[in-house]
């Protein structure tokens, strides 16, 4: 089995995953040990992530492998040991609803209660989760009279509640608009914190990955090309063109400031992060001092200037030095700077690498605007 | 011409009940032979297919004398079952039922097994991942969703009940109040000269109760068709 | 069709009998009639329908009434081409105090030979010609009032032989001819002539086939000496030569 | 024991051709009535399912005698048929045909209709989308869908066929070689004393033959489905 | 029927649709009138987009209303005209794919073939198209053995190849990875700026919907809320709260300047254009010059300066004046900047605001990174 070099990932694995199975053409040739937290599978269209996800699941049986969840062993082809699906509490919200059509919603999200009193759901996360996917006006109707968006929701909801053991969501938000989803991101960020519930998450959409994911796997024909952690991976260069160059970028480690640099500070609504590289401003007042996070900040988003700069809207600035300086066609380059600790990377034309004469070693102050730093870029780590 | 009597009473009570029996007594192995011709994967499976449909294809005479060889007092089966248990079918109204059953049996297995192929599979996988083992996932899942199959089986069976007759009669004869059930009434009506008139009566009767049960089954259907509709 | 021998419709217990005397007669040369066998009441009502039919030979005289109050067969040609007895017959092994050849009279304690829950097979008392005669033969021996509600009427004559022969039922009341042939039966006895109406096989021309001359040929024939011949060797009696063929 | 007489030939010749001709005659009927009955809403609704279903529920004997009365030479559509087309069911294998057809139908019909019910109307629409008329779209997405009902369909018609005695020998008699069918052949077998053994054989043969064909329709039913299938 | 106000749009409108009908407590009423080009159905889950799509393709026949396609009229209850779907030319890509699972891949792209010539795709289109989807090693498989992403492809390939006369589009690209989606959007430009071709088009992606959109349909419970041009209502504060503020921005109007202002440009792979507010750099080479196009600015991507600043990454500094401050809470204000006759809004913290002593009227500077505008925002106008 061709296991990929595996960058380096918590000693226990939550999940241990090794499966070589044939589909026509296709052969997934799965490898991969994930820590606890949010596993992502990303890649193309018919990389083999729904096939990965299903036999993680028990739906399919791969001809080779081992497959085991924080110790427990699910497959095994050599010892032959195959957990059927219903024994393996891991709930699965389908790339398509699969909803029961015969059952009215409330049924559909209560359908895993009948099954040991560990896995149902009680009365109170039944509310908090039906008001969290806005089910309540749906809960008599019957999934066949539902939107799309209304079903997706439904069996979002419908895995939640069997309160599984292991989550796998196979591009579970695609068809929800983003108001909701920035409803439901918190929710999983939560379940992943909080609850500790390992979560395989698949995705098209690099804003939900980077938001969510511990541990980054991409899939390229059936194989991993990349595993490792997500801050790791999502910073690295060479898979930019999988994630879109719009996104690449680096994660930030940082912590609240135990005491604002000014009074002023809060009465505008923002916080200040000491990160290795400085302080950085964000449009936001509910984190608690002390608290260490993680900012992920895109490489557009950051601009290079020679000197501090006055008069400006952008109110992050951080001395920095170039570190590296990317080649490659095109106008624009992707520049890498040191800011004390802290890697940054930066997108700039080449016509501005020239007038600021830039050079690996030269000192520099790297900008970016807290808008940049949306909610969705800041996750707690603890 | 519709004064009904004693007799033709007797003969409408006992096909209800036979036709009934029949039914209701051969769901259960009718949905297991579905099952096991649509999802299983077994040695003789063909065989049983064959067996399943042999009443179908057998004249009926030949069926009620294989019955009256098998489940006859003498029979091997036959006298197993009184021994065992005491339960006699011959020239007895159950074995009226036996027959009925035998004979409806391939229609009702035809028509589950034709709703158990149209079941989407990945259905009963969802279930699963919620924790639903194989038996829940039929009950809970399957099983509704093949509802009009069912109801469909049981009404061709009884329907065909209903009107069978010639391996009932081979079986069991047609004794009055015992095992002449409409159809033998009506046959040995149509066999005397001037009995026509008669004859006709009870055949509309029986056609009466047959819609009667069709209706009902039709509405069933109809609402089970609509709770697993797609929109 | 004229190489095609006349189309005979025949009571499906003549089948034996009929099958070798057509043989014979095609044999001899004429071309072979085409024997329809089902029961009498079915040919009956086709013929009364208009079937092609030429002969129709049935195994009891109402249907033959019948169709001659419809017209429907040439009265002239009419004639009984056999006879039969009816035969008491024990499954082997039951029904023990009976003994062969017992009197065939009121004396005959059938109910008590059949046991408690024992029946008595024969053909249905309504409408099938053996349970015809059979209730005709039980009535005048007195013997029918104890075994009302006793009975397994079948459908036609064979099934009730098999019944008996099967053992499903400890007596039976068929006929002669099929009595002789049942290894696993006992004859207890032949019920007296005088118990019933003559059982006779009436045959007749269809109107139709009045002038058909292969027809009313064949029809001879079956009164013929090798036909008889036949006929004996199963065990069918000769019919009473005047033609009382439908006789009440 | 196994040489069969040129009579028994004959009889077997003329049960394939009886029931091969009813299957394919009445395909085109059942898929009518199955489709009118799954999809349609119309008056009298309720009266055609109860028509299809009659065949069933009637002893054979009287479904036999009816069909003497309509379609026999002095019949109303008989009599029509004879004058217009000089088509003529009397006493004629094609009338064995019909009544094997007409005891056939209910089970052809529901077999169809239990498939089409199951038939996604959602896929109908999406050819109509790309330009699909109701004819193209039956033809191009529901026949294939429903391929496995229509088998099922005409095996049970056929089964039926090779078995039914009780309408047939009642409508056209058994001429041999012309309307007496393999049951008919054994029944009036049955009824003679010895006959049994000819029986038996001749009873071994239809099963043979009604097992092929089930045998032929489960692979080609087996394929549809496939084809079908969803992942 | 509440037909909302309708802001400007062409004479002869290339659709007219208004339609009431109701689906149990979900009432549709639906009212617009669409330019030619492509037309956006945009709103939350449930809105009752794909309803009135259904309606649009005679799916669903409203219970009143009258639609009208290009001066046809398919649907009219007072005369009680109803175009059957299969006569209305109407290519439908559904949200879930409705493959034919008795066809392969190919026979599911040429089912439309069969019906007329006039709509059936010749081989070309044929070759292109599947090159397009990357179907070419699906083409004998069954839609059964496909994967989520791929069946969506083949979906929007068979519609695409009935050649229809209007297309409508039901969140077509959400199941897709971003390159596939890089690769489609482009060539459904081309069918709206060089074909001609109408399409109604339901999405929860802004960055679709502000990419192809011409005419925008923002609905909440079965009503349109907005109906309008789509750069007027994507640079709307008001609707803001439904894109989803990161997306919040303007629509620029420029062209392609047509001897650049100096040589090294190109080499450096910029292209200027020239706005009303004075000229900006794109990263790229491949827009003819004299070309217009129309960008997309997104707020969060405007910095604003107090004056021209030196030794900065960033080439695109506007002379520009405050227009208008926005009120609200938090720690963001969106400034409304006039750069000549252009519309800027720029999204900054109110702490900045206040360093900078913004207010109306003052004079400033507009500066956008190069970086920030992405090839998806850039669109050829005609
Ligand atoms: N039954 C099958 N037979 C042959 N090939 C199959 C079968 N099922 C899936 N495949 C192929 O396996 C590959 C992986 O499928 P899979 O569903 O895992 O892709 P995916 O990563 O989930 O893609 P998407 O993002 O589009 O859902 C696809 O190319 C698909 O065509
Ligand atoms: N048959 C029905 N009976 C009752 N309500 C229905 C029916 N069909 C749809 N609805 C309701 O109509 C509303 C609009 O449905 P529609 O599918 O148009 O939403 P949508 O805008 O497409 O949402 P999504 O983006 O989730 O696809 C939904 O709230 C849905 O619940
Ligand atoms: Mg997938
Ligand atoms: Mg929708």
């Amino acid at each position: 089995m061709s296991a990929p070099a595996i960058e380096a990932v918590s000693a226990t694995p939550a999940l241990s995953f090794r499966a070589r199975h044939r589909l026509g053409a296709f052969t997934l040739d799965l490898a991969f040990d994930a820590a606890p937290g949010v596993t992502a599978l990303f890649g193309r269209s018919g990389a083999g992530k729904t096939t990965a996800a299903q036999a993680l699941a028990g739906l399919l049986r791969p001809d080779h492998g081992r497959i085991a969840l924080s110790g427990q062993v699910l497959f095994d082809s050599e010892t032959g040991v195959f957990l059927p699906p219903h024994r393996r509490r891991i709930g699965y919200v389908f790339q398509e609803g699969r909803l029961f059509p015969h059952l009215s919603v409330r049924r559909n999200l209560l359908f895993s209660q009948r099954f040991s009193a560990r896995r149902s759901g009680d009365a109170a996360s039944f509310e908090r989760i039906v008001a969290l996917l806005g089910l309540a006006p749906l809960l008599e109707r019957r999934p066949g009279a539902l939107s799309g968006g209304e079903q997706q929701r439904v069996a979002i909801g419908r895995a939640l509640l069997s309160r599984p053991a292991l989550l796998v969501m196979d591009e579970p938000l695609a068809s929800l608009d983003q108001a909701r989803k920035a409803e439901i991101l918190p929710y999983l960020e939560g379940l992943r914190d909080e609850i500790g519930l390992p979560i395989l998450y698949v995705s098209h959409s690099l804003e939900e990955v980077s938001r969510l994911a511990t541990t980054l796997i991409a899939m390229e024909r059936g194989r991993a090309i990349r595993v490792g952690p997500a801050e790791t991976l999502l910073a690295d260069p060479s898979l930019f063109p999988l994630f879109g160059r719009r996104e690449a970028g680096v994660m930030l480690e940082g912590r609240v400031a135990a005491d604002p640099p000014d009074e002023a500070l809060r009465d505008e609504g923002l916080t200040a992060i000491e990160t290795g590289g400085g302080l950085l401003y964000l449009a936001r007042t509910d984190l608690a001092p002390g608290a260490t996070l993680r900012l992920r900040v895109r490489a557009q988003d950051v601009m290079i200037a020679s000197a501090p700069v006055e008069g400006l809207s952008a109110l992050n600035q951080l001395q920095a030095t170039v570190a590296a300086i990317g080649e490659g066609g095109g106008a624009m380059v992707e520049v890498a700077l040191l800011c004390g600790d802290q890697r940054l990377l930066a997108r700039i034309t080449k016509r501005s690498l020239r007038r600021l004469g830039l050079s690996p070693g030269a000192p520099c102050v790297a900008i970016l605007k807290a808008a940049a730093l949306g909610r969705r870029d800041v996750q707690a780590t603890s | 011409m519709f004064e009904v009597t004693p007799e033709e009473w007797a003969a409408v009570r006992l096909s209800l009940i036979v036709s009934a029996t029949a039914t209701v007594a051969s769901l259960p192995f009718g949905l297991a032979a579905a099952l096991a011709l649509a999802r299983g994967r077994f040695w003789g499976k063909t065989l049983l297919n064959g067996l399943v449909h042999l009443p179908l294809i057998l004249p009926p005479v030949v069926t009620g004398y294989l019955l009256l060889l098998a489940f006859g007092r003498q029979g091997p089966i036959g006298a197993f079952l009184e021994a065992q248990f005491g339960i006699v079918f011959a020239f007895r109204w159950t074995g009226a039922a036996l027959a009925a059953a035998v004979m409806g049996f391939p229609l009702m297995v035809r028509a589950i097994r034709l709703s158990i192929e149209a079941v989407d599979p990945k259905l009963e996988q969802a279930a699963a991942t919620l924790g639903a083992g194989r038996l829940a996932r039929f009950g809970l899942v399957t099983a509704p969703m093949i509802l009009p199959g069912l109801l469909a089986g049981a009404v061709l069976c009884f329907a065909k009940a209903m009107g069978e007759f010639g391996a009932t009669i081979t079986f069991v004869s047609a004794i009055p109040g015992e095992t002449e059930t409409l159809p033998a009434a009506i046959y040995s009506l149509a066999q005397t000269p001037g009995g026509d008139a008669q004859a006709l009566r009870l055949t509309l009767i029986s056609i009466a109760l047959a819609m009667g049960a069709l209706i009902v089954s039709e509405i069933a259907a109809r609402r089970a068709q609509a709770r697993i509709a797609r929109r | 069709a004229s190489a095609q021998g006349p189309l005979v419709f025949a009571a499906a217990s003549l089948k034996t009998a009929l099958d070798r005397i057509a043989a014979h007669w095609r044999d001899s040369g004429r071309p072979a009639p085409r024997l329809s066998y089902a029961a009498s009441s079915a040919l009956a009502r086709q013929i009364e329908l208009g079937a092609p039919a030429s002969l129709f030979i049935s195994a009891h005289p109402l249907w033959t009434r019948r169709l001659l109050g419809l017209g429907a067969l040439d009265a002239a040609s009419l004639r009984s081409v056999a006879g039969n007895r009816l035969a008491l017959i024990a499954a082997a092994g039951q029904a023990e105090a009976l003994p062969r050849d017992a009197a065939m009279d009121e004396t005959l304690a059938l109910a008590a030979a059949l046991g408690p829950t024992g029946r008595l097979a024969t053909g249905r008392v309504e409408s099938v010609p053996l349970g015809i005669y059979a209730k005709e033969a039980l009535g005048a021996l007195r013997l029918w009032d104890q075994l009302r509600g006793r009975l397994a009427e079948a459908q036609n004559a064979r099934i009730a032989l098999s019944y008996v022969a099967r053992g499903e039922a400890p007596l039976g009341v068929v006929y002669a001819t099929d009595a002789r042939l049942a290894t696993t039966v006992r004859r207890i006895g032949l019920f007296p002539r005088e118990s019933h109406r003559r059982i006779l096989y009436p045959a007749a021309l269809t109107a139709e086939a009045a002038a058909e001359s292969e027809a009313a040929a064949f029809l001879a024939h079956l009164s013929a000496p090798s036909a008889e011949a036949i006929f004996a060797e199963l065990g069918f009696e000769r019919p009473a030569a005047e033609g009382d063929a439908t006789a009440a």
